[in-house]
């Protein structure tokens, strides 16, 4: 019964035990301003899998929000001289749009979202490259820092990263907590039957979920094309797997309707105290792939509550 | 009645259909596409991945999803490739021995896949995405991130030595298709498969042993990405940890636009083959009629949204994920 | 092969428990090897902690990269495992994620040698550890508008290998090989990465001499073998006899186009590739690879992490070395079949000693922009 | 022969069954009754083997017997037909009615497809039914389904030495009249074969079946009726523990309805191979009951009211306005409220607590540009649960966890407290035990006292004609015949039936 009540509470629980762990390794660990910049160093993933979210909490997946990202900071680098400011609205209106997109190709044309994801990733990458014409590209340095440079910089010992976050995280959470929409896709993840009996416009939510996914991914692309101060049609790649896998490990399962983004913040520090983990404890490089991947699956494990899923698949 | 029967039979053909259409297509902005021995080169470049296809196809039939192909052929094939080679390094030679290896191996790991998958109740998504970090993690740790090679020439005989044009891999997997067909279509393993996607539930309240079918599954899933490492170290020569790279995504592709449906019971060996050929003449056509490469990949994507859009029954579904 | 399956023994040995732990259970695996294994001794390192920034160790390119720089390291007195590998997976965010978490662990005192993966995330790397008060070098990747010399003695050398003119040079081979005359199509890496797009340059440069080959198709390939052999048989379908030279941007993609030409029982077709790894050496001496241009990544691999080190322990000082000491371009040998046997002996059989204090000695010259 | 001697179940917090006594003897047909949660789905579970009882003794002739899983249980000739549709709709009809058991058509790990067929032949003419073993599932109706059922379990016959007993739960409620009677006489027939346990809400159906009959409350057998020894209000007593007079149907409570008003008007409605020419109209205050069997089109005209359906000839107007666009959002706004049979798929979305349900279809009454009034919603959800008396501990309860009669409230409570004068309700006491169905008889009266107007797909005749003020026959998808149902001049069962077939 005790292990019932505690089950929601396992995600940051496993996080608390992790970082406890290495930092009983190296006490340097610990200390608040390495803890900040870990989590500020982190904040670009998880800008993305905040998106991820919400595709995965109505039960799809979008594979496509690295390409996009990609193809964002490629944008973000091109028009920053002509738009100034105005390209971050270029950047997430693209990115809530073509979200939109893989949203119709699932809703309307029944293809699943692992399939049309894929394919308006593969539609991203196409126009990165031709809009970058296969370079990497960087963007002038004193404009950025003119327009975007807040995004990067440091408040005392606060990376400002993570001011964008808890920004994000929050509007996040008050959507999902508070507002029609969060209450619809809850709706649409946990019964999309009763939901659409219900009266709700179930196509008009799933789209919008996508859709945020995308101009979140958007935003993930265009914080990492001003820290890098550039892009390419290939520089974010790496962002899918530990994206998705942050969602996961905080607790939003594939099957929808449970989770949400508080628990995709604590699986993306997860994520990261893993990775730092690598390194405090010295594992072997032949070895770290090998070893992300077991604890991986020891964390799932213990941060999936299973008790509301009836049938695993 | 008879209007829906060939409403029927539209959607069951439509992706042999997209097939031809796709042929016809590519043939016509440039004849050379239509040549025998460009046949071959599709066969040889599908051959593996068919492979990895099928064994997926077994794990989607049943409403679940294996990730960990990437890492199961990479590790199969270089722990292969190592096992070859210390048995002497010629099929003559006992080298022979190292394929039922491999297969083990491949079994084993879908086996670890499986029982993580069912015994720790972690959806098959996670359980197996985690898995492919492993198996590929093990071949890096097993290279140390060389690559092994395979000289033998009558291993390579795979791809060198052809009959009517195609090299004797092809045969090969066209033998192995009719295998898993058979599997399907005729053993109660593969009927399970079916009827664990049909309804889980149900199936176990009929006194079907689910979890049992399942983790047979991933094993018989395993054995089939152990013959597609296998066929990739006979189609390139070597192995390495990355040899498996790339297939995750375009296998499962593969199977949807064949007509297999994401959420189980639907489709088969059959669907996979043709969307397998699909997806590699879509690939190989590209280049031939002289696409400029930055455009292959939106392309593809619209392509394939074109052949599931044209093979789902849209009467049956009343949503998708 | 069986020195790897040695190694591994080795290797395993060594970390058998680590090793079982790490299969048996996930979360105390990470645990393991920290609590059992040495603590840190980086007294003959000056006090500072020495770390290798790269892609993977899944392909032999990088293996040597690494070996350089272990060498380095047992130069000092230390055994390989006091460097640090950050590996990054093709991912610029980890791979600035690790550096910068590796310059927390030591409290800035890290001497790093990177390749930052694409070309942008350079100089959010140099800056990260010019902030944090730790050196470092980078090899391949940066912008051009990025120099050591803007940024001050924290960001010590940027080091790379001109594609450009080996690349040139190969080409010149292959071209003279077909005759002067004939279609050539080329395989590059992925698209905007520095060395995919310099090698690319190199082959056209060559062209402009050779009015009678045409360049038939260059498509990306991604550096990888498989695909390789796909776009081969591709190129085969559309351009047919016409190929009368390949043009490859690395080796693993030659391993492919040899594979894909093999199975049409077509032999001899004259091929370049890039890397000298010590496989492609071997198919350069059996002639079914034309040459390889080995660029000395173990070399590379050590005098990038030495630069960062004698900096840091104030051996020199950048700031006082002219530029071209600051951003040079390091060797690049064509490898033929005619000095493959001889190259093989020096460089891949024997692991050559290199005295890390020479620090330029095998530069090619500071690096010119266009 | 089949015996259950002081079986008790304790779960957390609830003992559900109290040294229950039950026996079946060889060609019996036993009746089992109860309200929901007096324990009658726990006791079947034990008998089949579902679940392992915590005291007490099973006995299969005289030898005790302890079951793992329902598998051990079907070994030992004990079968049940599961009250959900059980078959695998993607399957064949043969491979259905052997899953689990291919065994013996399998030589050498090959499906021996033809003998199979030739078996499920065999079992198939048990329950008379005559169709190609190699059918799939999905194209079958569901009382052909519900005999498939039964031919699987029959199988039991051949692979088990020792007699059979059979539990049917709930076999008739996805059954029209005339099929529920060949499935009764297909279970007597197979008296010879088999005892039968018979769980069923339908007391008149259980009065006619069954030998003896078993009455359940409150986790206990309350008393054993031999057939004819107690009539169903008598029953109903025993189960209530109350009387269950002839106002069951609130018909006192039924006043005319206001004939001035339309609310809902359809006029030659098609959907081809659905229904065809529909022409009929709801006032407020008005119980318009659909009768028909499965497949006449009676939800069909459900959805096409709700917009989840566009008809392609006629047309629908409510209150005055002609639809245009059908859509469940235009209808919602409109005032339709809807009640779907499938309650737990499409009623209530499970995970989402009680306000988060109640407040579903009326999200814009709650917010000020898309943010939501949580403290309003739950202000609601409140004073609906004090209402209708719902049993949840809060507004916070999941409803995936509350019984099935507390669900349909919740349901009710959604288009009532959002204002909808339009209620199409399918089958709304479907599953509900005779407390709850009250409740929902009650809350059908107080809504037309209200002005709403009430179109109803019965789960019974009775209960069709009971609660109706308007009666529409239905058959193939066209209106056979219009029934005015004033208080004291009711059409009979007999009308209907006649009707209908």
């Amino acid at each position: 019964m005790d292990i019932q009540r505690l089950k929601p509470h396992f995600p940051w629980i496993t996080l608390l035990v992790l970082v406890i762990f290495v930092g009983l390794n190296d006490p340097n660990f610990l200390k608040p301003a390495n803890l900040l910049s870990l989590a500020g160093d982190i904040v670009p993933l998880f800008i993305m899998a905040l998106g991820l979210t919400f595709a995965i909490y109505i039960g799809g997946i979008d594979l496509s929000a690295q390409s996009m990202a990609n193809m964002i900071t490629v944008v973000a680098s091109v028009y920053l001289a002509s738009l100034g400011i105005w390209v971050a609205l270029l950047c997430v209106a693209i990115g809530f749009a073509l979200g939109m997109l893989s949203g119709f190709i699932t809703t309307r044309l029944f293809v699943p979202s692992f399939i049309s994801t894929l394919a308006v990733g593969g539609l991203c990458f196409s126009m990165a490259q031709w809009l970058s014409g296969n370079r990497a590209l960087n963007m002038d340095a004193a404009e950025r820092d003119a327009l975007f440079g807040w995004m990067i910089g440091r408040t005392g010992i606060i990376p400002n990263e993570l001011f964008l976050a808890v920004a994000l995280l929050a509007i996040c959470l008050f959507i999902e907590r508070r507002t029609t929409l969060g209450r619809a896709l809850k709706a649409v993840g946990a019964g999309e039957l009763a939901a659409a009996a219900s009266g709700v416009n179930v196509a008009r939510f799933k789209m919008l979920a996508f859709a945020i996914s995308g101009a979140l991914a958007a935003v993930a692309g265009l914080l990492f094309a001003v820290k890098l101060s550039g892009g390419a049609p290939t520089i974010a790649n790496g962002f899918l797997l530990p994206a998705i896998v942050a969602v996961l490990v905080g607790g939003t399962p594939l099957t929808g309707g449970v989770g949400g983004v508080l628990n995709t913040a604590i699986g993306t520090l997860i994520v990261a105290v893993i990775r730092a983990s690598m390194l405090y404890f010295g594992v072997e490089a032949t070895q770290q792939q090998m070893v992300f991947g077991l604890v991986l699956i020891a964390a799932i494990a213990l941060t999936m509550d299973r008790s509301k899923l009836r049938t695993v698949k | 009645m008879t209007r829906f029967l060939t409403r029927e039979a539209a959607i069951r053909w439509a992706p042999l259909l997209v097939l031809i259409a796709l042929v016809i297509l590519f043939t016509a902005i440039n004849p050379d596409f239509f040549a025998q021995r460009n046949f071959a080169r599709i066969a040889i470049a599908a051959a593996p991945a068919l492979m990895v296809a099928i064994g997926v196809t077994f794990i989607i039939v049943m409403g679940s999803i294996d990730l960990s192909m990437e890492g199961a052929v990479s590790l199969t094939a270089v722990l292969f490739c190592f096992a070859f080679l210390w048995l002497g390094g010629t099929l003559a030679a006992g080298g022979w021995l190292a394929i039922p290896l491999a297969l083990i191996v491949g079994g084993l790991i879908g086996l670890i896949n499986g029982l993580v998958h069912v015994k720790l109740r972690i959806p098959s998504f996670m359980a197996s995405l985690a898995m492919g970090f492993v198996g590929t993690g093990a071949a890096v740790l097993i290279t140390g991130g060389d690559i092994v090679r395979i000289e033998d020439d009558t291993f390579r005989a795979l791809l060198t030595w052809r009959i009517a044009g195609f090299p004797l891999m092809v045969y090969v997997v066209v033998i192995l298709a009719f295998l898993a067909w058979f599997i399907q279509n005729h053993t109660t393993l593969g009927r399970n498969f079916y009827a664990v996607g049909g309804g889980e539930e149900l199936a176990h309240a009929s006194g079907l042993n689910v979890r049992r079918v399942r983790i047979t599954g991933f094993v018989l899933a395993g054995v089939f990405y152990a013959i597609a490492g296998m066929l990739q170290v006979a189609k390139l020569g070597q192995a390495e940890s990355v040899t498996g790279a790339n297939f995750m995504f375009i296998s499962i592709t593969s199977v949807v636009v064949g007509g297999v449906a994401l959420w189980g019971g639907i489709g088969g060996v059959w669907n996979t083959v043709v969307g397998v050929l699909i997806v590699n003449v879509i690939n190989n056509g590209m280049v031939v009629i002289g696409l400029p490469d930055y455009v292959q990949d939106g392309m593809l994507g619209l392509l394939v949204i074109l052949a599931v859009v044209l093979s789902t029954d849209r009467r049956n579904i009343s949503f998708v994920k | 092969m069986s020195t790897f399956i040695k190694d591994f023994v080795e290797r395993e040995k060594i970390n058998r428990r680590n090793f079982l732990f790490a299969s048996a259970a996930g979360l105390t695996a990470t645990a393991v090897p920290g609590i059992l294994g040495r603590g840190a001794a980086f007294a003959d390192a000056g006090g500072w902690s020495l770390a290798w920034s790269y892609r993977d160790r899944a392909s032999a390119y990088w293996n040597a990269i690494v070996s350089g720089g272990e060498a380095y390291v047992e130069s000092l007195g230390l055994t390989k495992e006091d460097m640090t590998n950050l590996i990054n997976e093709g991912s610029s965010e980890k791979s600035l994620a690790d550096i910068k978490a590796f310059l927390a662990k030591n409290a800035g005192k890290g001497a790093i040698a990177s390749d930052p993966n694409d070309s942008p995330n350079a100089r959010p790397v140099v800056e990260a550890v010019r902030d944090a008060g730790g050196y470092v070098s980078t090899i391949w990747n940066k912008t051009d508008d990025l120099h050591p010399w803007d940024i001050g003695d924290n960001y010590v050398a940027h080091l790379s290998w001109s594609g450009e003119k080996p690349s040139e040079d190969a080409a010149r081979l292959l071209f003279e090989k077909m005759g002067g005359e004939g279609g050539v199509v080329h395989l590059g890496g992925i698209p905007a990465n520095i060395p995919a797009v310099e090698r690319l340059n190199g082959l056209k440069n060559a062209l402009k001499d050779f009015p009678n080959i045409e360049l038939l198709d260059e498509q990306s390939a991604d550096w990888d073998t498989n695909k390789a052999a796909e776009l081969m048989s591709s190129y085969l379908t559309r351009y047919g006899d016409k190929i009368k030279g390949v043009h490859c941007a690395n080796d693993n993609m030659a391993y492919g186009v040899i594979e894909a030409l093999k199975a049409e029982g077509i032999t001899g077709m004259p091929i370049t590739a890039f890397d000298g790894n010590p496989e492609a050496v071997d198919l350069v001496m059996k002639g079914e690879l034309l040459a390889t241009v080995f660029t000395n990544p173990h070399w590379g691999g050590g005098i990038a992490l030495a630069l960062a080190h004698q900096a840091a322990i104030g051996a020199f000082k950048p700031s006082e070395e002219p530029n071209e000491h600051r951003e040079f371009y390091g060797p690049s040998i064509l490898v033929t079949q005619a000095d493959a046997e001889e190259f093989k002996k020096t460089y891949l059989d024997a692991t050559p000693t290199y005295d890390w204090t020479d620090r330029w000695g095998l530069s090619a010259g500071g690096i010119v922009y266009k | 022969m089949y015996e259950l001697k002081a079986v008790d179940k304790k779960f957390p917090g609830v003992h559900a069954l109290k040294a229950v006594d039950f026996q079946v003897k060889r060609g019996e047909i036993v009746g089992l009754v109860g309200e929901n949660g007096a324990g009658k789905s726990t006791l079947m579970k034990v008998i089949y083997g579902a679940y392992q009882p915590d005291g007490g003794t099973i006995t299969i002739d005289g030898k005790t017997v302890r079951f793992q899983n329902p598998r051990q249980a079907m070994e030992k000739g004990i079968g049940m037909v599961f009250q959900e549709q059980s078959l695998i709709s993607n399957l064949t009809v043969m491979e259905n009615i052997f899953l689990g058991y291919e065994a013996q058509f399998v030589r050498l790990g090959v499906i021996n497809w033809k003998a199979m067929a030739e078996a499920a032949r065999k079992q198939l003419a048990k329950v008379k039914l005559d169709i190609d073993p190699a059918t799939v599932t999905a194209s079958l109706s569901f009382a052909q389904r519900q005999l498939v059922e039964l031919a699987k379990v029959l199988t039991l016959e051949e692979r088990v030495d020792g007699d059979l007993v059979i539990l049917l739960d709930e076999p008739t409620s996805v059954l029209a009249e005339d099929e529920v009677k060949m499935l009764f006489r297909i279970v007597r027939d197979l008296t010879a074969r088999a005892s039968f346990i018979f769980v069923s809400h339908r007391m008149d159906e259980v009065m006619e079946l069954s030998d003896r009959i078993y009455v359940m409350k409150d986790g206990a057998v309350v008393d054993v009726v031999n057939r004819g020894g107690a009539t169903v209000e008598q029953i109903q007593h025993k189960m209530v523990g109350r009387n269950v007079d002839r106002e069951y149907y609130r018909e006192q409570r039924q006043k005319p309805y206001d004939d001035s008003r339309q609310l809902v008007k359809l006029e030659d409605v098609g959907l081809p191979g659905r229904i065809s020419d529909i022409s009929l109209t709801l006032h407020p205050g008005e119980v318009l009951c659909l009768v028909g069997t499965e497949g006449s089109g009676r939800e069909a005209i459900l959805r096409t009211i709700y917009g989840m359906r566009t008809p392609v000839t006629g047309h629908v107007t409510m209150k005055g306005a002609r639809i245009e666009r059908f859509t469940p959002q235009a209808a919602v706004a409109k005032g339709v409220g809807y009640v779907p049979r499938e309650r737990k798929v499409e009623g209530i979305v499970a995970g989402m607590n009680v306000y988060e349900n109640m407040t579903l279809s009326q999200m814009g009454h709650f917010s000020n540009a898309g943010v939501l009034r949580v403290g309003e919603e739950r202000k609601l959800a409140r004073d609906w649960i004090g209402k209708l008396s719902i049993k949840a501990h809060s507004e916070y309860a999941d409803c995936g966890n509350l019984s099935g009669g507390n669900q349909q409230k919740v349901v009710l409570a959604k288009w009532r407290s959002g204002g909808s004068d339009i209620m199409l309700l399918d089958h709304p006491t479907r599953g509900l035990d005779i407390g709850a169905k009250e409740d929902v008889y009650e809350m059908i009266r107080d809504m037309c006292d209200d002005g709403v107007g009430v179109i109803l797909v019965a789960d019974t005749l009775e209960e069709a004609i009971g609660l109706s003020h308007t009666i529409i026959v239905l058959k193939d998808g066209r209106i056979q015949k219009r029934f005015d149902c004033e208080p004291g001049k009711k059409p009979s069962l007999y009308d209907l039936l006649h009707a209908m077939i």
